[in-house]
């Protein structure tokens, strides 16, 4: 009663359950070990109900077993250090074989329908995914090191070029599937030839000019998309396994990249579409705009931080955040972070009131830091947290000769490499005067009350 | 015929939303090793792979190499994320 | 039957064993109340407030005269014993170990006594603890003492006008009034050190969010009660020598340490008060057992080359309203405790763990091997 | 090249989509409303393209008219009170209707099948639903108050011998797909029927027992196994919408019954296999076994808690927990509970010692209370947290004269509805004595540091 | 025929999955509204119920009563939570 | 260039205007700095300390005589302005409301005088304001000493002999003083209340978790330097009669209400006094500038019906050392941002702010209009 189909079919289901528990388990730490584990067996389970019907077994054992050994060899002998290029490597393999796959698959079609055009996009995607992760590996190992910057231009346009030509093949194919032959391409054989060469070069253009640092983010979009083509390419061979797993990744891989980008306070426009600009150095320039944050951006800031800043003032003191602030420095502390508390002398409304808070809230006086002590090493902390403080921490003190603050010594956090700063609006502090520290580029602003905003971070500390 | 396609492409939504649903919160130490093992699930195209037709040259050449990268992705994707998950145990 | 309360024969104590809003208990059982006038005067209340809740003002002989109960917070001269009603109870501090007369006087008069010192620590008992609960506020009253006695404020403050550091204060010996006195520092925002002999104070001291400083005398010994017991004199050497650095980095040092029954261990000695720096502090609290640090003197501020080595006695007198309150509410509990309202006396059963300990003299026979 | 079929197919998958998001959105406070009205719209959807080949469109009509009014009706005139109830009553019209579709789509199969079987299932799980949301209905509306005590323990067997007939039919199903005819039942047409009748009688047996305070979680249970049986009518008639729609039901209503049965700091097996014993009023037996429960479920106690007592002892002070505790009342309190601290006078090892740590922590002075303050009303209280006190909550303090806490006044937390006790270990206090209080009926026991503890709780709080 | 029923059977375990996955944290407040509109969508059997055959009379009878109860489910169902959680608004 | 610090001719003043931790930067200017032999007895430090720092020491009269620029916290007699040496700076506290003889004494002699109590409330001379260093230090100990004093323990016991409640504590003027009051009770466990004119304070009292009580007094105004204007007399007396209730329940009522160059208002009048429970005490803190409590003298614990009316003076002199580390600061930043290092002297800059306000005396030509 059941046929080889069908047993294959039910192996299939359960592979998918496990590649669903073993994701879900590598998203924890104590678990991930054992979740990846989990995911392979899964993939065992399918790969080994997929030999029972292989048409040239010994073409394809062969082929697996070179591959599995290139494979294991590359992952047991690369350097730590390199990991990650390995990674967009592997990755890249896995798009070309879905590239192959559909290649193949539409080779051996007999006529034009909507799979064939599913097929297609498998191809483009695969390819597209291929390439990328070539350059993407060749910039992370620093075969590739800086593009020049026409280059970066033209690939812009060069893009869309091949976007254009992916449309035209789509409509080609739908056209053909319907009976007409349109004549907007060359004949199928030319036409899907190009189409070929073009999925490859997309991905080339397409990663070519994004900075090294976003590479991470790249890397992992291009993950995404390798699901996202194993998943059509599913669709193609009616392959249920390839469509479940697929799917995962795309989906999964997808919040991934949102999360990573987020963490690195990038936006995935940014990355794609003026990452040369802002990927290199980031001169100081202030053009009177203001960014302002969400908490769970916030957060993922700080979870990837290793040292921190808290610059607490008068409006930590309002709000009565010194117990969640001293709760977020500790959560900070255990996430392996370096947290130390800048206090200016004036913060607040009286000498020493920013002391008697943290006191309270059981700050130890060891973390607590004069400006002199901190000013000279600003430049190495990577996230400053300004808490409520406006006027101690306002660069126009020591910029701006005609300000009614100049002269006064402040916290020149400015300098960090992120400052979030805390407050509820944008109005002025004491002094009344304005502060140019919210519109710098490496700022940004966190509205809302002090103790309200951090408790959230602190949950999402917490889980 | 057209009614399976829409039965998988069924299954290929809930996919999409399941996996959607499946992470929402990842440790920063633990961004690259599931991306690596992301990855390594994305080789399931190798049971794809070894599906395909050997007729022609072509045919055969390409389903060879398909099943060559695929395992490539699969074998050392596994490996490279566990190399680097047991990296952190120590810790 | 009559509960009486005098005033304290030294002049210096501002307590009262009768806090108007600790009687109300006692009245309701049915037990009149007779007291010295002036007896609130120390907290500034007038004889008119307790009489107002039904109590009655008479003389001291009146008083000693009539009561069945009669407080104090002072032990009796020997003419007082003699004219106290017969088969009548004392009960107060007796100040038994100097106090050795009343002895001799209470066995001649065949009267009872209870020495509240000797309320056994155990859980029942805590509520007539008149040590735990005078020592808690001492230990309040020493920080606040010395801290006006500083020239430096304790907490931290970063101004303007530079950063004033906050005042590190050294608590040696860590009972109940060590106790308080960390928390009392804590909260005023200095740094705090402590340390004890007994090894389980560490805990405690964290659970107040103080350092405890380890030094390691080899074994120590607790009594049943939780008391320390006498170091040996290299114990008390080595502990000096390394109590030492704590003091010299210290602003304040406060000392409680108090062996119960024997004089205080001397364990500050001339050499470390002439390291610690000028305008420091030493509050002997032990003063009145013999003192802790050399040179105190009791009731007085001595300057010892710039260090101001502080002797004040009856500490609890200073914060004297709370302390009479708690005061009078441990009294009170103790007569609650074995009242019999039937027979309208008081009830001494000797198998009761806290009667066979505080009551040293029974019907005019002593009870305590210790005092016989 | 589209078929009515494939059309209602893909009308379907939208609509599952809108199953989906209605779903999670139901489950935020501020997006309910609108979750229910985009999970309508899914049924509308459905609906529809169903409506487009039905065989009998007068009859449909007609009976999807009366139903609709029937359930709007009720549904409009319902008093707010009454709610639970009905809900449980249109879940057994749930479930009633799976239970005829199947019998009807049962009648009407030629040969006997694995679908049989499904078909079979249905019935059991789809009549179970109705007769047991029938009872949950009558235990709610009080028309069914108390059932006689010799009842409860016979419906256990009775219940037992459903479930046998139902292998006993199963068996005989899958038998006869094999081509036996076994003769341990009568003729397929008189087992069938009976089977019709001992599917509802299960429902009966299964709900009777259990008592009325425990009703919202057997309605939930019941709900999810009304969302089974549709998913399982839907592979009966092949039917994705029903698939999909059934299984999200099912799968979420066992995590909603779940979820509920902990916050009412009831287990599953308890409701449903001791359930009368329990429900009926607790006697305070000392059995000498502690009940340990995690910080997950802890939460769900307190999350619907309306009033808490902290009862903090030395262990606080150890864990330094006091600012986290008071975050977690502040946190209680902006979940409309009312949160009082009962200061037990020698809690702590110093006179006061609770004050001092809690005033560091800025719990107001008018929120602590003494023990002749609460004792008289503690049993009013809903949940009792004791977070590392012990001697001072020891209730041998009053009720055992031999022991040497004996007369000492405590904190008579014991009589409080819910006692939840953080500790580290069962170690005794400072007494060194043991607790009674940890193995009444009505504590728990949240072992670990109270601080981590705590912090856990905070963050559950904080999502 | 067989491959179909496996491919639902596969919907069906993908949809658990999800189901499981959707809802992890509820206010109590919301537990009842959250039953009473899962409750409603169960009514989808109103969908199956509509392709019931209508040949004898049995047929017809159970066809007619498996709508009219399914519908009692749905409307009723939608309605009363909506009522719920309009009353909620209002707080 | 000589900078020279002699004593205040008020032996109660035990402050000194050269700190040993705070003279390096001046030294490393190249500044020489003399001072009068026993400078740092206050603070229980020896000449020798700051000689091995690199000062002289001298006696009071060379001091004077030689230094270009001498620091003071009183004002200087008018003997002493006549040995001044010629073009030299007089920087300290000039008292200059009070002590106007001086005034005539510069001019005569040509020689500048700058009146630290007049550093402008500007944010940049934040690290100058003598006032507000020194006021900050006084709300401390104010609520110290009334803690001493007080027959109470601040905090809230809740122990085995009764619940202690804590102390209700009443702060009147919330300047900077009236702020590290609240604070410093609020540490100490007490309930605070506070009360102030100016309605922006209402937050900042809020934001030391404290009790804003609010009176109605209609309109209210502030100087452009955050000073208080003065209260009409119906003003005042609402005040009076509103505040009169929280006095009532309060143990401590600190007054700190000031109006800049005009004497204190007197806002506590016998009535309340004497509705106060007895015992209860009350800390003047205005009592220098006329005293905001009736019946408050200068340096005595008037006891008035039983409640405690404390008028302490130089209140910052009871934390000497830190005060005069913060004084010293102070001083030392005004000089450091005014010297010009090349030429060696005082810049004077009449476009600067802080010089405008607080060079009272510009080479014997009076620059206030105040004091002309
Ligand atoms: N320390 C002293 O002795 C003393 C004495 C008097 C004056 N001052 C002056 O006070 C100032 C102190 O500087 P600072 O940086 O501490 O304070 P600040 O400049 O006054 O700024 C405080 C900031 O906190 C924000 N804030 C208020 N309430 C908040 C809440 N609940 N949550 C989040 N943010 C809140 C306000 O912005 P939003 O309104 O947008 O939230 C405001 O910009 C200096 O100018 C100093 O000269 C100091
Ligand atoms: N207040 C006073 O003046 C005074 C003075 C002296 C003695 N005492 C006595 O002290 C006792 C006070 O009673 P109590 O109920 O406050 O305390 P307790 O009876 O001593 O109990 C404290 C409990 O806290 C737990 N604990 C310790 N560290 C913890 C941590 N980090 N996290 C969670 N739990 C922790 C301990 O259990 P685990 O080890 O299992 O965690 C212990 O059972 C009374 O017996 C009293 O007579 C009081
Ligand atoms: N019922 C009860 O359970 C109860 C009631 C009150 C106190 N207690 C306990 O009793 C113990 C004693 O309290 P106390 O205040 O009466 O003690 P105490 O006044 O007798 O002595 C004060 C402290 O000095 C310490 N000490 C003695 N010699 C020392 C030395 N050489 N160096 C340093 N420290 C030295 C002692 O260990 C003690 O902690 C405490 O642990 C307290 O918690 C228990
Ligand atoms: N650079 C700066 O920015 C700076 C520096 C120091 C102080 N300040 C501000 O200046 C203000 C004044 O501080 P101060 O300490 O010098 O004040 P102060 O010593 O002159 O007066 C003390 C307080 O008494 C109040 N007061 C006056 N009359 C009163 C009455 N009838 N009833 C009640 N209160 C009355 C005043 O409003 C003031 O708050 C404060 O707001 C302070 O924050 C600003």
């Amino acid at each position: 009663m059941f046929s080889i189909g069908s047993f294959q079919e039910v192996a299939y289901i359960f592979s998918a359950i496990l590649f669903i528990y073993g994701l879900k388990m590598l998203s924890r730490e104590d678990s991930a070990p054992a979740g990846n584990l989990v995911s392979s067996i899964g993939m065992l389970l399918a790969v080994i109900v997929s030999l029972i019907e292989v048409v040239n077994p010994i073409l394809v054992l062969s082929a697996m077993l070179i591959g599995g050994l290139i494979g294991s060899l590359f992952a047991i002998r690369v350097k730590m250090t390199s990991i990650p290029e390995m990674v967009a490597l592997f990755n890249g393999f896995g798009g070309l074989s879905s590239y192959l796959l559909a290649w193949s698959e539409l080779q051996s079609l007999n006529s034009v329908n909507i799979i064939t055009l599913i097929g297609a996009l498998t191809i483009f995607i695969g390819g597209l995914t291929f390439s990328g992760s070539l350059i993407a590996f060749f910039k992370l190992s620093e075969y590739l090191k800086s593009t020049p910057s026409f280059l970066n231009s033209l690939s812009k346009y060069l893009l869309v070029i091949c976007l254009v030509y992916l449309g035209l093949f789509s409509s080609y194919i739908l056209l053909q599937s319907f009976g007409i032959s349109p004549s907007f391409l060359p004949n199928f054989e030319l036409s899907f030839f190009i189409f070929l060469v073009v999925s490859v070069f997309a991905g080339l253009v397409f990663v070519l000019p994004i900075g090294g640092g976003d590479m991470p983010v790249v890397i992992s979009l291009l993950n995404s998309l390798s699901g996202i083509a194993a998943a059509l390419a599913g669709i193609v061979l009616s392959n249920t396994a390839l469509i479940v797993a697929g799917c995962l990744v795309g989906a999964s891989g997808l919040v991934l990249t949102l999360i990573m980008a987020k963490s690195m306070n990038r936006d995935l426009y940014n990355i794609f579409f003026v990452g040369y600009k802002s990927s290199s150095s980031s001169r100081g320039e202030v053009d009177g705009e203001i960014r302002p944050i969400s908490s769970e951006d916030a957060y993922l800031i700080l979870e990837s931080a290793s040292s921190v800043l808290v610059v607490p003032g008068y409006g930590m003191a309002v709000a009565q955040a010194q117990h969640v602030v001293k709760e977020l420095g500790d959560l900070l502390q255990e996430n392996s972070c370096e947290v130390s508390f800048g206090i200016h002398p004036v913060a607040g409304r009286m000498p020493g009131h920013m002391n008697v808070l943290l006191a309270e809230a059981n700050v130890s006086y060891d973390d607590l830091f004069e400006p002199k002590d901190l000013n000279p090493k600003m430049s190495t902390i990577d996230v400053v947290l300004v808490i409520g403080a406006n006027d101690v921490v306002n660069p126009s003190a020591t910029e701006e000769p005609g300000s009614p603050i100049y002269g006064m010594p402040i916290l020149e956090v400015h300098k960090s490499k992120t400052v979030i700063v805390l407050k509820r609006s944008m109005s002025s502090g004491f002094a009344g005067v304005q502060n140019p520290l919210f519109f710098k580029e490496n700022s940004r602003m966190l509205f809302g009350d002090a103790k309200e905003t951090i408790s959230k971070l602190v949950s999402e500390f917490k889980d | 015929m057209m009614e399976i396609y829409l039965l998988l492409f069924f299954i290929l939504v809930l996919s999409i939303f399941l996996g959607l649903e499946l992470i929402s919160k990842i440790p920063s130490t633990l961004h690259t090793p599931l991306m690596s093992g992301a990855n390594a699930i994305s080789g399931i195209t190798l049971v794809g792979a070894l599906s395909l037709g050997t007729e022609g040259t072509l045919q055969t050449v390409l389903a060879f190499f398909a099943v060559l990268f695929a395992s490539i992705n699969v074998f050392g994707g596994y490996l490279v994320t566990n190399r680097m998950l047991r990296m952190f145990r120590k810790k | 039957m009559i509960l009486g309360a005098i005033l304290p024969n030294n002049s210096g104590d501002k307590r009262t064993t009768l806090h108007p809003d600790s009687i109300k208990p006692i009245l309701d059982m049915g037990i009149d109340i007779s007291f010295e006038s002036g007896l609130c005067k120390g907290i500034n209340l007038e004889d008119s407030v307790l009489e107002n809740l039904g109590a009655k003002a008479t003389d001291r002989q009146d008083c000693i005269r009539s009561s069945d109960i009669l407080f104090s917070t002072s032990p009796l001269g020997a003419g007082e014993i003699k004219i106290m009603k017969k088969d009548s109870f004392f009960i107060g501090l007796m100040d038994p170990f100097t106090s050795k007369a009343q002895f001799e006087g209470f066995s001649q008069r065949g009267n009872s006594a209870v020495s509240m010192e000797f309320i056994p620590r155990i859980t029942r008992a805590q509520k007539m603890d008149v040590l735990s609960s005078q020592s808690n506020l001492a230990g309040y009253v020493a920080v606040i003492e010395s801290a006006k006695e500083l020239n430096l404020a304790l907490p931290m403050m970063m101004t303007a006008a530079g950063t004033l550091k906050p005042a590190n204060i050294f608590v040696i010996g860590v009972g109940v009034a060590g106790l308080q006195a960390i928390a009392t520092a804590k909260r005023l925002g200095a740094k705090v050190e402590a340390f004890d002999t007994r090894e389980v104070v560490e805990e405690q001291v964290k659970s107040l969010g103080a350092k405890f400083v380890k030094i390691d005398l080899g074994a120590t010994e607790e009594t049943t009660q939780g008391y320390a017991k006498e170091l040996t004199s290299e114990q008390i050497q080595k502990q000096k020598m390394l109590q030492k650095e704590v003091c010299v980095r210290s602003d304040i040092v406060i000392t409680t340490a108090q062996i119960f029954g024997r004089p205080a261990p001397s364990i500050i000695d001339k050499e470390t008060i002439e390291s610690m720096k000028p305008g420091s502090v030493i509050f002997d609290m032990a003063v009145e057992s013999g003192g802790n640090v050399e040179g105190s003197k009791i009731n007085q501020i001595v300057n010892h080359k710039g260090v101001k080595i502080m002797g004040l006695s009856n500490l609890p007198s200073f914060a004297a309203n709370h302390a009479s309150f708690a005061l009078s509410n441990n009294l009170i509990n103790f007569v609650l405790e074995f009242y019999n309202q039937e027979q309208g006396n008081l009830e001494v059963n000797f198998e009761d763990e806290i009667v066979k300990s505080a009551l040293l003299v029974n019907k005019g026979k002593i009870t305590n091997e210790v005092f016989k």
